[in-house]
């Protein structure tokens, strides 16, 4: 959690500096939905992410300098400086890929676990998805089709109460992602998404009843955008006092005062914290003195056949 | 006559159409904080959130629902933020709006306005930069306009929301905070070209964004002596035919570039059209400079690759001149 | 249902003999369906229909001589010969046509009852789909937006166990359509979709409580196919015996019964069905004799701006 | 060598593919019955309910799927049931699978193969007749192959398995039954033109079923002592410019004859590049036969009116020659 912070702290700095090119949705506030869904996950598991991804990759195991690297649009991003924030991805550790498009990344989450299934793998699939993103058709669709097949996947519902400047509640009838998922066959399980300990230990039984086979599961993580939309949104159109309210929530303030409470010194977890900062600082220096990627890069990887050819010279 | 940014003079085209028409709303997500690019900022305080929508992240439903409502007697007005989040909805416009009226033999039609914000917008990467215009004008029963000035934006953004067909209505994101003159009560008709800038040694036809490239290119031309003319389509489909032949008539050349890929984009059927029917004209070869047939990237040099530069147009007229 | 049962059977006549020309869906042993369901709707309420919308369309009024000269594609069809079966419609009855794409009629339904609202109307929506469809994304997305803009549409889905040649349950997870409904805010009602009077009571007061502006509301009509999925189809993959067990539940039977039980005199019955009969007969013959379209209706209704021309002759 | 119908010679290449490696599979609607055209049909009985996946009604789900088991490490076949359905599933191929490989800078290939039957069967009318291969090859990362033979059928659908990037194979729902000669292990290089009649008097392009056009053409056109090169192109991205260049170079005359709306159409691209680097070799003007743009109608003469008939292209060869 300390690292997801330290890391979004430094991006949207870097955002600030126009060092970071495209837009970046933090995910300050919602850490510890990251930090305890991805613990109980081996390397070898799957990860589909979302727009607000840095979290969830840097969980996985990315290497928080190639993620930063990329958000820079420089050589050495997990990318290649061809995706940026909205398209990280790190297939290495098994994260594949955040998405631009909302609600996307489930029917994919969907297809990644039916091919592990009829690889005979034992992977589980992990798909962290907005409140937003239920919806969406392919929230129907996807959670259906790993009901149907009885595909080892995770959704996880990170519903931090707004898609973009809306309300979600204001645009959802019902009572929300359990009871939708458990309408499509799924059960489900709610989690207080701002304690990470909690969030581990649910998603830890959920992934083991995942991986005998127990079929598909949905997890709701309430949780709060502490921030705004973007690094670039006041997100003035919250009520008032909302979000400083939240802030008394903070997930990293609460995993704090629990260690603190279970006898861990304040020094230790400050070096943590240092350590944390000191590691996304030099990130972020290393992303801004990494060059950029050589141009001829535009024209790899479109295709194998029927790809174009760069352009002598380049 | 007023100055306006492309931003405005859309948003004054809405809320002058929503004054006249009460039939007239608007839908699609965070429009009551104004959209995403703060072209409804103030709407929904003078129209109220009936009118002025916020819906749901279901583009499906947004365009779906949108057919319905064109039936039951209402003129949406359907947001889809990024031209390639529309391609969540493809099935409810090519396979619903744009067939109903003729699938069910002429009793209903169906007046839509889809705004599609299109087009890079610095390092959107691959899902939020594309231009799909040609897509649209190979589709019968749809209008396709991208205007490159406010005063389009204006006057043809009225134009659409008047007719009683689906209009695919693809604004540029990068000209949102362009300004310029717009004449009060300005109006334009779909299917006109706009003579940019006219000149007698080689056309040039764009749309949208590009039209500014092209016209840089064109003052480069003119201080070497050579008067390019660009021509502004405005509108791809209908598209006005006669205005790019009778340029190239006099021009005999012919060179249309667009942002889009240049491969299965509209700048072919431009091409192809002139060849096929005004052959004689060209003496030169015609050609298009329109993107490489790659995606669109983060970095910034990489995305430039998919860019058509105004060096490139002067270099390309300079061969043919 | 008894000139619904009348149409389909002269229109399967007909596609026998290559007098209608694209495929058809018949709905027979599902009339009680659209029969129940049309019952309590005022001309002006609206329906939208599926692929299998004989039934419905006649429900809501439209003439069946108009409707047999669709399918066999002459002048003086429903849609000018346009559309032929899959897109039947009448819009001055309100039918806002059946559609070729499963599923997507309920956005559109969500839609005109979203128009009616904001023209201020008191006309209600019914839109009819099968279980087929509420595996695609638009049942999701559909509901919830006639849930959270509270719009007058009644879902009915129509369940005839079957979505072409596969049983529905088998790729369908979670207890069925009307879960799903209640998950996105929408009360719900169950029927026997083969009991004429139980639907038409059912559709009656879900139909009133829609009108006073209750909101969205679900109908679950369970019935049966009892006929392959096309007119071709001889739906050799069902359970042996399944359909010949079926046709005792002929919702046309049932009410046949119930009506001799409740004193209706035998001949009486015959009558009617002999009328319905000798109405198809003549919808039959006059299709059949019927001018085909002017080959210049191929050019027209495509759009106002931007028509290309018929060929000069044309 | 077998004597076998486009749907057979369809289903052996998947057969062989499926024994060669366990790692294909097909999903989509009703495959378990042999699909809605028979093309699957006895596979399921072989492979077993797992590898020949009988779906949802979820077209979205179906292309989304298919894009993460491809990243899992398998090769998925994708059937879209009708090239019309596949509108359901826009983003999933075009925002998605095309996408994938670029925009996460090669971490990741998505071998996918779309079927997509498509194009005019009897009075199938506007929403199961269309044909929109052009929207494809306008997309970077896809691979767009239609071919018009049992043996093409064959050879391409094999080597569309093999290929490691997402191809939409769009076969031609009126060939089904058509039958032809099936070399053992017939191969076919994606990107290559087959002629299929040469001759030095006009060059006709075209793909798919309207191939069988331009061959009736060209036999009518040979009572007549006039020799038409017939190139039937195959695959559509890529293309073969080579071939096309090297028949007009010879005859002097370009005829781009498909079954697909003219406008926006993939014979705008053919003939735009041929006008564009090959313009020397034009002698007349080229010309496009294809579809107005109007929807397709149910009455057969009405459908009739988006079909180019051998008529129309004799026609207009005896005018261009
Ligand atoms: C299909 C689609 N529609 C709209 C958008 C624009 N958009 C990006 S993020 C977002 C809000 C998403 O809300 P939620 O799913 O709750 O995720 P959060 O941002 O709260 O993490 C929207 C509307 C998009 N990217 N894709
Ligand atoms: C989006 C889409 N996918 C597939 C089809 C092909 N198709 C037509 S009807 C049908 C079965 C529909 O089942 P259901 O919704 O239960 O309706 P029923 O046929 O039983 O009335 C299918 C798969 C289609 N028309 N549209
Ligand atoms: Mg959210
Ligand atoms: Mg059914």
């Amino acid at each position: 959690m300390l690292r997801i912070r330290a890391f979004e702290t430094a991006a949207i700095r870097a955002a600030d500096e126009k060092l970071v090119l495209g837009a970046i949705h933090p995910s300050v506030g919602q850490e510890a939905v990251a930090a305890g869904v991805c613990a109980p996950l081996r390397r070898d598991d799957l990860l589909l992410s979302t727009h607000r991804g840095h979290g969830h990759t840097l969980a996985k195991g990315a290497d928080a300098a190639a993620m930063m690297r990329e958000l820079f649009g420089r050589d050495g991003g997990n990318c290649g400086g061809k995706g940026g924030s909205m398209h990280i991805a790190d297939f290495s550790v098994g994260m594949l890929g955040a998405n631009g498009v909302v609600g996307a990344n489930i029917n994919i989450a969907a297809g990644a676990a039916h091919g592990v299934k009829l690889r005979g793998g034992d992977q589980v699939v992990v798909c962290i998805f907005g409140d937003g993103a239920m919806n969406r058709g392919p929230f129907l669709e996807g959670l259906n089709w790993a009901a149907s097949f009885k595909l080892p996947v995770l959704f996880v519902c990170e519903d931090n109460g707004w898609a973009a400047t809306t309300s979600t509640r204001a645009v959802t009838g019902g009572p929300g992602p359990a009871a939708r998922a458990e309408a499509l066959g799924i059960a489900t399980a709610a989690v207080d998404g701002n304690d990470v300990l909690a969030v581990e230990e649910a998603a830890q039984a959920l992934v083991e009843s995942l991986r005998s086979g127990g079929g598909p599961r949905l997890l709701h993580a309430r949780t709060y955008r502490l921030l705004g939309h973007t690094s670039v949104d006041k997100a003035a159109y919250r009520p008032a006092g909302q979000a400083e309210a939240r802030w008394a929530d903070d997930p990293i303030r609460r995993a704090t005062d629990l260690l603190l409470g279970a006898g861990v010194a304040q020094n230790v977890l400050d070096a943590d914290a240092a350590a944390a900062t000191a590691e996304m600082t030099a990130a972020f220096e290393d992303a801004k003195a990494a060059p950029w990627p050589p141009v001829s890069a535009a024209y790899d990887d479109v295709q194998d056949i029927g790809a174009v050819a760069a352009p002598a010279g380049l | 006559m007023a100055r306006l940014s492309y931003r405005e003079a859309g948003r004054l085209a809405i809320a002058e159409a929503m004054r006249a028409d009460p039939t007239v709303w608007c839908l699609g997500e965070d429009l009551g904080r104004g959209g995403v690019f703060g072209q409804y900022a103030g709407l929904e305080a003078e129209f109220g959130p009936d009118r002025i929508c916020s819906t749901p992240i279901s583009e499906s439903a947004i365009m779906g629902a949108a057919v319905g409502a064109a039936m039951a007697g209402t003129r949406p007005i359907v947001e889809m933020r990024f031209a390639d989040f529309a391609l969540c909805a493809v099935d409810e416009l090519v396979n619903q709006a744009a067939k109903a009226r003729y699938m069910f033999g002429g009793q209903s039609k169906v007046p839509l306005t889809v705004r599609e914000p299109m087009g890079m917008w610095r390092s959107s990467a691959a899902q939020h930069s594309q231009s799909l215009e040609a897509w649209y004008t190979h589709i019968p029963g749809l209008v396709v306009i991208a205007p490159a000035t406010p005063e389009d934006n204006y006057a043809l953004l009225k134009a659409a929301i008047r007719n009683d067909d689906p209009v695919v209505f693809m604004e540029h994101k990068n000209l949102w905070d362009m300004e310029g003159d717009v004449a009060d009560d300005a109006t334009a008709e779909i299917g006109k070209a706009r003579i940019a800038c006219a000149g007698g040694d080689c056309t040039i036809v764009s749309w949208s964004a590009q039209v500014h490239v092209a016209m840089q290119a064109a003052a480069e031309l003119a201080d070497d002596g050579i008067d390019a003319e660009v021509i502004d389509l405005r509108s791809l489909w209908p598209w006005d035919e006669a205005a790019v032949a009778a340029s190239v008539a006099k021009t005999g050349r012919l060179i249309v570039t667009h942002e889009a890929v240049g491969v299965g984009g509209f700048g072919g059927e431009v091409v192809a059209t002139i060849a096929e029917r005004h052959f004689a004209s060209l003496r030169r070869p015609p050609l298009r400079l329109a993107a490489p047939r790659i995606p669109i990237s983060y970095a910034p040099e990489l995305e430039n690759q998919v860019r058509v530069t105004a060096r490139q147009i002067v270099a390309a007229v300079r061969r043919l001149n």
